[in-house]
């Protein structure tokens, strides 16, 4: 019986249905659509039940690698173009299994959770729909083996995460907030399709494969110029979709929207997708001139710093959140910096970050949801009336801060080691420093809500099961998740997860210790810092500083006052202008032309045109003119004209 | 051949002639009888176009239902129509919109009334733009081609609104200067070809004359000028769009879904099929220039939205833009470039025709259509509206997965890698401003939504009481709702039919 | 230069100068008698040619009827006298016009025609061949031109006949 | 024994002198004057000219010339008479109810 | 020499009826004067089954001087028909005036008569004669409206001008007669393809231009155009319909003769002359109906636009006979097509002046509505005219671009001048039915018009659309019937 479970699962037939996995949410989306109002709970149900049996299923998809099985791809013709062919298909390998099993696992909890939370919504329906879509879109982006496949997923994302943050768009900050995130995401897209095209174009429309193209880019059948090209672009994808800098600016504001889909674009997939994208390409990026994975790099350390500063000032808690995912995700873009090094790593990270940040997500929800603040300064003390929650959260916190043994502290020390086995020492100090920052960060968060006296107005009390169960769930996962990866274990995780060729998990007390050190100073800095609530931030001793970070390095200002307004009201403006005034008027400057001509002719405008043509003009400035002076009603003179016409005539044909 | 592959296309572009004569011929009180045969006669051409889509083979590129029977014998002028994959699409188009438009107006006719003369004006124009499209004589073709320029300009005139008889006479005068070079042009090469020693208007038999290089390099460049005129004006092509969006913002709903939706369609069409097989060293000269005006369209006419103040203006202005995505891949001079374009024609006649069908129902409702009056709270109000609104304009910021996204995006694609005679790095320039184009488009559609949609409702609305979404506006909408996802998630049910004949020509073209 | 020519050159100036003085007479009869000369001189000159038919045609349509047609038209008119009332304001301006179809004329036919050769030799005696030909080649438009006299008979009797009602 | 010359300057004066009264003067009646000297300018050439050709035809045209210069001075008298009884005046530039 | 009757028999029985009419008006009560007109209508029927008869045959008689082929029997049946429509418009019209209705149908049918021979006139003699028969009735008929000085008006302007331009041809005739020794079109063509003295030959380039003159007042060419607005307004409708067609074709049908068989060896001369005549009147018409405000003005100024279209293909002509050809059936048809849609408009007029005198375009308000079908009809004319497809004006205009393209250089050139005039057009000729189906009437009252020219308007309709449709049925005649190439 289990003897034939097991052969049924190990069997790699079993793969060829791992699409399936990413066509459940989007039928339980329409099914939701168009029959969510009349089903009793109002819909949500089929989500449920669809991520349920897709986690089942990418559970036994990933069980195909633990047993070590072998990666598996298939594909049809989706339609041509001239002789271009685009496909539907699928690559699993133990990426996609892990990357599945994640999705569908914090999306099923998140579906859970939104029961509860978003009870009574008047649009609680639509949230589903819109919540399975972009998880159906997501895995639709993981499951694919082609280029253009992916983008649809990307962008459908794209307009999810619209729909989703700006839920509540009788706020206009919230509609406003979703517009920034769709736009800022967009930008990034423009690149991500010509990298698409350019890596097309590399291969001479032979493939959009990704697995074939990174084998091209291996065997060196593409030219390094164009892969150096195509890889840039698409990390400019990725830099819109996690929440790179310079295009980081989104994802604070994106808090608009209800906490669960925060929970739900931070953890399962949007943000993810952006890191995912640059692993799946990984090859293009190897084989691309090194610039390529340096851009990444730096990008990645820069990002990791100044997010991880400005969760620092954060007074709204999901704000402090929201930039710990743009640095947490920072961390993975430096480790993919490193090159096959970090590959795994980076991986391992954006695996076990999903858990604890899902986790952290749901329960800031659930805190907000009981004191209907996003503000710290107006939580504290939170512990005793809501414990399920408190401890859920610090669990999450210390993963985050990177404390052994949760996964966090795995994961961080597997990236510095990383590092520090690529000898890449600026990028590992970066690493530490932002270690630190976070631990300190952290704690901050967590003394401010949950220790001291509640500032808070009405009583908190616990949220109620149907919350506190996911958070629970993803508790136990964020503890367990994080030994995939520890050395003693032999790391099943770098088995599943590769680049090329598995490599094997070592430990370095140096580095073990220097995490562990790092993470402890900010911990117990903070401690000390916030031990007893004050009313001024001890941080605004920082000064100039502080400031800086309070307007965040000023680069909304920049973009909104240099690129958005300039665009919106003064270029459109002139380009409105220039149709309505200058083309338009040289069209109306004929028809006037025709009508002063006439005029000229008529010798006076008699209005019978009036209005008709704006462009004529009255030309009243030729009355008297030569119409009347011919048209005379003198019989005589119209005698004299003919003769002269008769003389000119002469004079001119026949001398000339 | 059968009598019914004889006769099939003739049936279906001249039914709605008689219908108008029908129409014209009733008692003009009885209002219900006259639209029910509007929708009657939309419905049998569509019946009969939907036939021929059905009968028509798409494995092969020739001409189908094919018939050329003598017409002018003095000019060497002959009743040549049929289909092939290029045409057939754009003329199921024609149909379906012209239907769903019938439809609609057996709920909404517009102000001063005169549902017959309405009626029988839309069905006029529907062979008229139906017969474009079918049409292989120059001389046929251009006939079709002025036919709806009549009609049209009376929709505009009677049903329209504020400032019509402007908007109408420059729709009327500017079209027509366009297309009487264009009738030069085709003179010209009339006289300049040589069919076993006789002159022909024919437009295969020109293809292939001009495919063995018939025509001079001098002489093309100057035909070229002359019918790119005629079609650049009737796409249009920036800068020659000013009368668009009066004629867009002047028209009643019905008139507005029609321009779109097909009007818009003949030009480019006409580029695909007459200018650039016949003129193949002209349209490579010439191919960097479009282009450029293709991607100051895109551009410009995203900026241009983002000023517009009236909804309608707006969604006129944005279809500047997407017909800037379709000449662009055209430009290209690629067969990806072709079907990406005739990809674009059709995807623009269905969303922006929705779009046209929505803001009309908005219209209705409140009866406005500025922005600031409307106050946003759409929603709130009428969801069902809204939320088809809020889709159609998401379609048309070209989303994947829905029909506007394909167009687009292989244009780009095309322009990525253009015909190896044009200058790559220029048309990826182009590209590039395509791209800009596409975020500035995604910004002005998401800020209208957010200005008409979102935020809470108006006081002056709240208590007034409107009617959501009507039983006539769903059965004349959900097919290009349908059609809006299926093309997008199916383009081979377009890229299947037009490949093998776009292949077939720039075969024949070589460019 | 020939007898004929002396006579022909005499009635020519004679034409030309009543002619002059008829467009220019102050005084409307004085114009029609210009007129009655010139017309008759005209006639001299078709004798001169030996075109005797024509000559006495032209003495007795013109100089018999037409002009008597136009004093009768003059007096039931009772067309004014003097310069004022008898010319308009672009006096100079056809004058300017005339001469210049004077000088057109004269310089085209110059040097169309040298002035030596060729010479007009008169063969007397035609108008039997004029009747001839008149009555047979060329009846049809005789008959168009009786039908012609005839409508405007009949026209100028409808148009100048005074009406019962306004 | 004429020269041509002669006979066409001749015509050419009346021509232009006929070309003149038209165009100068107000009253109908010697515009139409001025009229018949053009015609009778027109019948000089054709004479000369048929006698210079030895060609009857030149006079035949002559005389149809003249009967229909006879005709056009029949309609045009009578309708000097109708505006006279209109109008009271026969000034041709003062008959001009219907301009441009 | 014998006369060949069969040949001159339409000519015989229209001047057998218009006698009859004369005598029988003396005869019928004043209340039964309007017996005239179903009398002559029987008498041009019997005319036009006369010139039917002949069609295909190719006759000369008169020494020459007269013939009847294909181009001649086009045009008389082409008039007779244009004389029947005029005698059907005429009838209400001079009823209810009580205007000497006798004596106008004799002197419109005197006038047709001279129509009819104008196309068979080979002898310059001819020509003038049969230009007169047409003018001299036209002169008295325009005045026809005694009452009223405007009528009288248009009658002095029409005659004097008339009168004075036949001098001016008369002279150039007798030019050519002295230069050739002939006054036969063909053997003037024989005589002046060979090689005159340099002075000669400007001589006769003189003359010929004073002839062009004589035709250019009756097709209203600038700058012989200036009776014409003034005339139409004054005289009569009907009588402007008759001037606008009938007469307008008549110059062209002298001028094709003139210029395709006696003067065509001196095309390199006259060809210049026709462009310059061709442009300055299509665009000096346009430009002045652009602001007319009453009708029938604005279809004067529109008929004489009309006429620099039709000049245009006699720019064409060239020593390549085969453009010339081309040329020819071009002008033959767009005189042809003109005709129709004319008289057609004319036709709503006259319908509508019964309503209001000196008839304005805003008297056209709301007409879609009081009278379908006159107003259906109208807008088809005036689209026509407008030469928008699928009307009979659209094939008229396009033969002559097509003859300018064939021609090349100058003709190019010509195409686009004509092309631009024909698109400003539209917009004057959109003003009529603008206000007829854009505007609501004030009197709601349906309008009621004579049947006869509803009828009319009716026919002309069918007519302008069935040649959009199917050319065929008009193209096929022009080419057969030409004197090019002989």
């Amino acid at each position: 019986m289990v003897a034939a479970a097991e052969a049924a699962l190990s069997n790699p037939g079993f793969l060829r249905y791992t699409w399936v996995i990413a066509l459940l949410p989007l039928v339980s989306a329409t099914l939701i659509l168009f029959f969510g109002k009349r089903t009793p709970g109002k819909g949500p149900i089929y989500g449920i039940l669809a991520l349920a049996a897709g986690f089942v299923m990418s559970v036994a998809v990933l069980w195909h690698f633990v047993t070590g099985g072998a990666p598996y791809s298939s594909s049809v013709t989706w339609f041509e173009v001239g002789t271009f062919r685009l496909e539907l298909g699928q690559y699993v390998d133990g990426l996609t299994a892990v990357m599945v099993t994640m999705v569908t696992a914090i999306s099923l909890c998140i579906h859970v959770y939104s029961i509860g939370y978003m009870q009574g919504d008047k649009r609680y329906t639509w949230f589903f729909v819109v919540l399975s879509l972009f998880t159906g879109a997501m895995l639709n982006v993981v499951v694919t083996d082609n280029l253009f496949q992916l983008l649809v997923g990307w962008e459908i994302m794209g307009i999810c995460s619209y729909l989703l943050i700006g839920h509540w768009w009788e706020e206009h900050a919230n509609s406003s907030a979703a517009i920034k995130a769709f736009i800022t995401t967009k930008t990034g897209d423009i690149p991500f399709l010509f990298g698409i095209f350019t890596l097309v174009f590399a291969t001479g429309f032979a493939t959009t494969n990704i697995q074939q193209i990174g084998e091209m880019a291996s065997r060196g059948e593409v030219s390094t110029v164009l892969l150096t090209a195509g890889a840039l672009l698409l990390f400019g994808g990725s830099i819109g979709k996690s929440a790179q800098f310079p295009l980081h600016v989104w994802l604070p504001d994106a808090m608009a929207g209800p906490t669960p889909v925060s929970a739900q674009i931070h953890a399962a997939t949007m943000v993810a997708a952006g890191v995912y994208l640059v692993a799946r390409t990984f090859s293009v990026f190897v084989h691309a001139n090194p610039i390529a994975l340096h851009v990444v790099a730096a990008i990645g350390g820069v990002t990791l710093v100044i997010a991880a500063l400005l969760a620092l000032v954060q007074d709204d808690i999901k704000k402090v959140l929201a930039y710990s995912t743009i640095s947490q995700l920072a961390y993975m873009m430096a480790a993919l910096g490193l090159g096959e090094a970090g590959y795994a790593a980076g991986m391992f990270h954006l695996f076990t970050h999903a858990f604890f940040k899902a986790l952290l997500f749901l329960a800031a929800g659930s805190v907000i949801h009981a004191v209907h603040s996003n503000n710290m300064s107006e939580m504290g003390g939170l512990r005793k009336p809501m414990p399920r929650t408190f401890w859920t959260y610090l669990i999450g916190s210390l993963a985050l801060a990177g404390v052994p043994p949760l996964s966090g502290f795995f994961s961080k020390d597997e990236l510095i080691h990383a590092a520090y086995k690529a000898h890449d020492y600026p990028i590992m100090i970066t690493l530490l420093a932002g270690a630190v920052i976070t631990a300190f960060y952290t704690t901050r968060m967590v003394m401010l809500t949950f220790f001291g006296d509640y500032r808070g107005h009405g009583h908190p009390h616990e949220s109620p099961a149907v919350m506190t169960g996911p958070l629970a769930a993803l508790a136990g996962a964020t503890v367990v998740v994080g030994f995939l990866g520890f050395a003693p274990t032999k790391a099943p995780f770098l088995d599943w997860v590769f680049f090329e060729h598995p490599e094997a998990a070592e430990v370095s007390v140096l580095v073990v210790g220097l995490s562990i050190l790092v993470a402890g100073t900010g911990i117990l800095v903070a401690y000390a810092l916030y031990r007893r609530y004050r009313e001024r931030d001890p941080l605004t001793a920082l000064g100039p500083v502080y400031s800086l970070l309070e307007h965040k390095y000023y680069l909304d200002d920049i973009y909104w006052k240099g690129i958005v307004l300039p665009i919106r009201d003064k270029a459109s403006a002139f380009a409105n202008w220039t149709s309505q005034v200058i083309l338009d008027g040289v069209v109306n400057g004929a028809a006037r032309v025709a009508r002063a001509l006439s005029g000229l002719v008529n010798g006076f405008d008699r209005n019978v045109l009036d209005g008709a043509v704006n462009g004529v003009a009255q030309t009243a400035g030729f009355t008297g003119g030569l119409l009347r002076y011919i048209q005379s009603g003198n019989v005589q003179r119209y005698a004299a004209f003919l003769f002269t016409g008769v003389v000119i005539l002469a004079i001119v044909f026949t001398r000339f | 051949m059968s009598g019914w592959d004889k006769s099939a296309i003739s049936i279906a572009t001249f039914l709605p002639l008689v219908g108008a004569f029908v129409i014209a011929f009733m008692p003009r009180d009885r209002e219900r009888l006259i639209r029910g045969l509007g929708i009657l006669f939309t419905g049998a051409a569509l019946a009969v176009a939907i036939a021929i889509a059905i009968g028509f083979d798409y494995g092969g590129s020739g001409l189908q239902f094919e018939v050329s029977a003598r017409w002018i014998d003095v000019i060497g002028a002959r009743y040549h129509v049929g289909v092939d994959g290029i045409s057939l699409p754009l003329y199921l188009l024609t149909f379906v919109l012209s239907f769903l438009c019938a439809i609609y107006t057996w709920r909404f006719v517009p102000n001063p009334g005169r549902t017959k003369a309405f009626l029988a004006l839309q069905l006029l124009l529907e062979t008229g733009m139906a017969g474009t499209f079918i049409a292989f004589d120059l001389v046929l073709f251009f006939i079709f081609w002025e036919l709806v320029l009549v009609p049209m300009y009376f929709l505009i005139g009677i049903w329209g609104s504020a400032n019509r008889e402007y908007a109408a006479i420059k729709f009327f005068l500017y079209t027509l200067f366009g297309s009487v070079f264009m009738l030069l042009g085709f003179l010209g090469m009339y006289f300049r070809s040589n069919i076993g020693g006789a002159h022909t208007f024919d437009v295969i038999q020109l293809q292939q004359f001009a495919a063995s290089g018939g025509f001079t390099q001098g002489f093309q460049v100057v035909v070229f000028a002359a019918i790119f005129l005629g079609f650049a004006i009737k796409v249009p092509m920036w800068p020659f769009h000013t009368w668009l969006p009066d004629a867009h913002t002047e028209a009643p709903t019905v008139g507005s879904v029609l321009l779109a939706g097909v009007l818009l369609k003949m030009g480019t069409y006409g580029f695909v099929r007459i200018a650039l097989p016949m003129l193949p060293y002209a349209a490579q000269k010439y191919a960097p220039w479009i282009g450029l005006l293709a991607a100051i369209a895109i551009v410009y006419a995203a900026l241009a939205c983002l000023a517009q103040k009236d909804l309608k203006r707006l969604i006129a202005f944005s279809s500047v833009g997407h017909m800037g995505f379709v000449m662009l891949a055209i430009a290209t001079l690629t067969p990806i470039g072709i079907d990406a374009a005739i990809f674009g024609m059709v995807a623009h006649g269905i969303i922006t025709g929705m779009l046209f069908f929505c803001v009309g129902s908005i219209y209705d409702r409140y009866h406005t259509r500025q922005i600031v009056d409307l106050g946003g709270g759409l929603m709130q109000k009428l969801p069902y509206l809204g939320g088809v609104f809020a889709f159609v304009a998401i379609a048309s910021l070209g989303l994947p997965g829905l029909a506007g996204f394909w167009g687009e995006v292989m244009a780009l694609l095309s322009a990525f890698s253009p015909a190896s005679s044009l200058n790559t790095g220029l048309f990826r320039g182009y590209m590039v401003a395509g791209g800009v184009g596409t975020i500035l488009t995604a910004g002005y559609f998401l800020w209208m939504l957010q200005r008409v949609n979102m935020g809470t409702l108006p006081d002056k609305w709240r208590e007034a009481a409107l009617p959501d979404v009507l039983a006539v506006e769903w059965v004349s909408w959900v097919p290009l709702l349908v059609a809006t996802v299926a093309l997008g998630v199916f383009p081979r049910f377009l890229f299947g039919v037009t490949n093998e004949a776009v292949t077939a020509l720039m075969h024949l073209f070589g460019g | 230069m020939s007898a004929q020519e002396y006579a022909f050159a005499v009635l020519a100036l004679v034409g030309s100068v009543s002619a002059i003085r008829m467009v220019t007479a102050k005084n409307v009869v004085h114009a029609a008698l210009y007129l009655v000369v010139t017309l008759a001189m005209v006639g001299g000159v078709y004798l001169v040619l030996a075109a005797e038919f024509v000559a006495w045609v032209q003495i007795l349509i013109y100089v018999g009827a037409i002009v008597i047609l136009f004093l009768f038209g003059l007096m039931l008119t009772k067309a004014p006298i003097g310069r004022e009332a008898l010319d308009n304001q672009q006096r100079g301006f056809a004058l300017l016009v005339s001469l210049a179809v004077l000088a057109g004329l004269v310089f085209l036919i110059q040097d169309a025609f040298a002035w030596s050769d060729p010479k007009i030799e008169p063969v007397h005696g035609t108008t039997a061949a004029l009747g001839e030909s008149l009555f047979r080649q060329y009846v049809l438009p005789f008959e168009a031109v009786s039908f012609l006299l005839l409508a405007a008979l009949i026209g100028a009797v409808v148009l100048s006949r005074k009406d019962d009602r306004p | 024994m004429i020269r041509l010359p002669l006979a066409l300057f001749f015509s050419a004066v009346l021509f232009s002198s006929g070309v003149y009264g038209v165009l100068a003067r107000r009253n109908a009646v010697m515009v139409l004057m001025s009229i018949e000297l053009m015609l009778n300018a027109v019948n000089v050439n054709l004479i000369a000219f048929s006698q210079r050709l030895h060609d009857v035809t030149g006079q035949v045209f002559a005389l149809f010339v003249i009967a229909v210069a006879a005709a056009e001075v029949g309609i045009g008298l009578a309708i000097v008479i109708l505006i006279y009884r209109n109008r009271e005046t026969i000034n041709v530039d003062e008959v001009n109810l219907l301009k441009w | 020499m014998t006369i060949d009757y069969h040949a001159i028999l339409p000519e015989l029985i229209l001047s057998g009826t218009l006698l009859l009419v004369l005598i029988a008006d003396a005869f019928i009560r004043p209340r039964r004067k309007w017996l005239a007109m179903p009398l002559s209508f029987i008498g041009v029927l019997a005319a036009l089954i006369a010139a039917l008869t002949l069609i295909g045959s190719d006759r000369t008689t008169f020494s020459g001087m007269y013939r009847v082929d294909n181009f001649a029997l086009l045009f008389k049946v082409f008039f007779l028909s244009v004389a029947l429509v005029v005698l059907l418009i005429s009838l209400r019209y001079f009823r209810e005036g009580r205007w000497y209705q006798g004596e106008y149908y004799y002197l419109l049918l005197t006038s047709f008569l001279g129509a009819v021979m104008m196309p068979s006139s080979r002898d310059l003699l001819m020509l003038f004669i049969s230009l007169e028969l047409v003018s001299a009735p036209g002169f008295l008929i325009v005045a026809f409206r005694k009452s009223d000085p405007r009528s009288n008006e248009a009658g002095i302007k029409f005659f004097l001008i008339g009168v004075l331009s036949t001098a001016v041809m008369l002279y150039g005739m007798s030019l050519i007669y002295g230069l050739t020794g002939t006054t036969n079109l063909s053997s003037i063509g024989q005589v002046l393809a060979s090689t005159l003295p340099a002075g000669r030959q400007t001589l006769a380039d003189a003359a010929i231009l004073f002839i062009v003159a004589g035709f250019a007042f009756k097709v209203s060419a600038v700058p012989f155009q200036f009776w014409a607005p003034d005339t139409y307004e004054g005289a009569p409708v009907p009588v402007a319909a008759f001037l606008a067609t009938a007469s307008k074709a008549a110059g062209f049908a002298g001028l094709l003769q003139l210029m395709f068989v006696a003067f065509p060896s001196q095309w390199e001369f006259w060809t210049p002359v026709f462009a310059a005549l061709s442009i300055a009147t299509m665009t000096i018409g346009n430009l002045v109906a652009l602001q007319q405000r009453q009708v029938v003005r604005l279809l004067a100024y529109s008929s004489i636009a009309q006429a620099g279209y039709m000049l245009l293909p006699f720019a064409l002509v060239s020593a390549d006979p085969v453009v010339n050809k081309e040329a020819f059936s071009a002008a033959t048809t767009y005189i042809l097509i003109y005709a129709v849609m004319t008289l057609g408009a004319f036709a709503v007029v006259v319908a509508l002046s019964r309503e209001s005198e000196g008839l304005l375009i805003s008297d056209f308000r709301g007409l879609m509505r009081r009278a379908p079908v006159l107003a259906v009809g109208m807008v088809t004319f005036m689209v026509s005219l407008a030469g928008i497809p699928p009307t009979g004006g659209f094939w008229a205009k396009f033969l002559v671009f097509k003859a300018g393209i064939d021609r090349g250089g100058i003709g190019v050139a010509l195409a686009v001048v004509m092309l631009l005039n024909s698109v400003a057009s539209l917009y004057y000729y959109l003003l009529i039915p603008r206000e007829m189906v854009f505007a609501e009437p004030e009197i709601e009252r349906p309008f009621r018009s004579p049947v006869l020219v509803t009828g009319v308007a009716m026919l002309a309709t069918l007519a302008i659309l069935a040649i959009g449709v199917y050319p065929e049925l008009f193209y096929h005649f022009p080419p057969l019937s030409t004197l090019v190439g002989r």
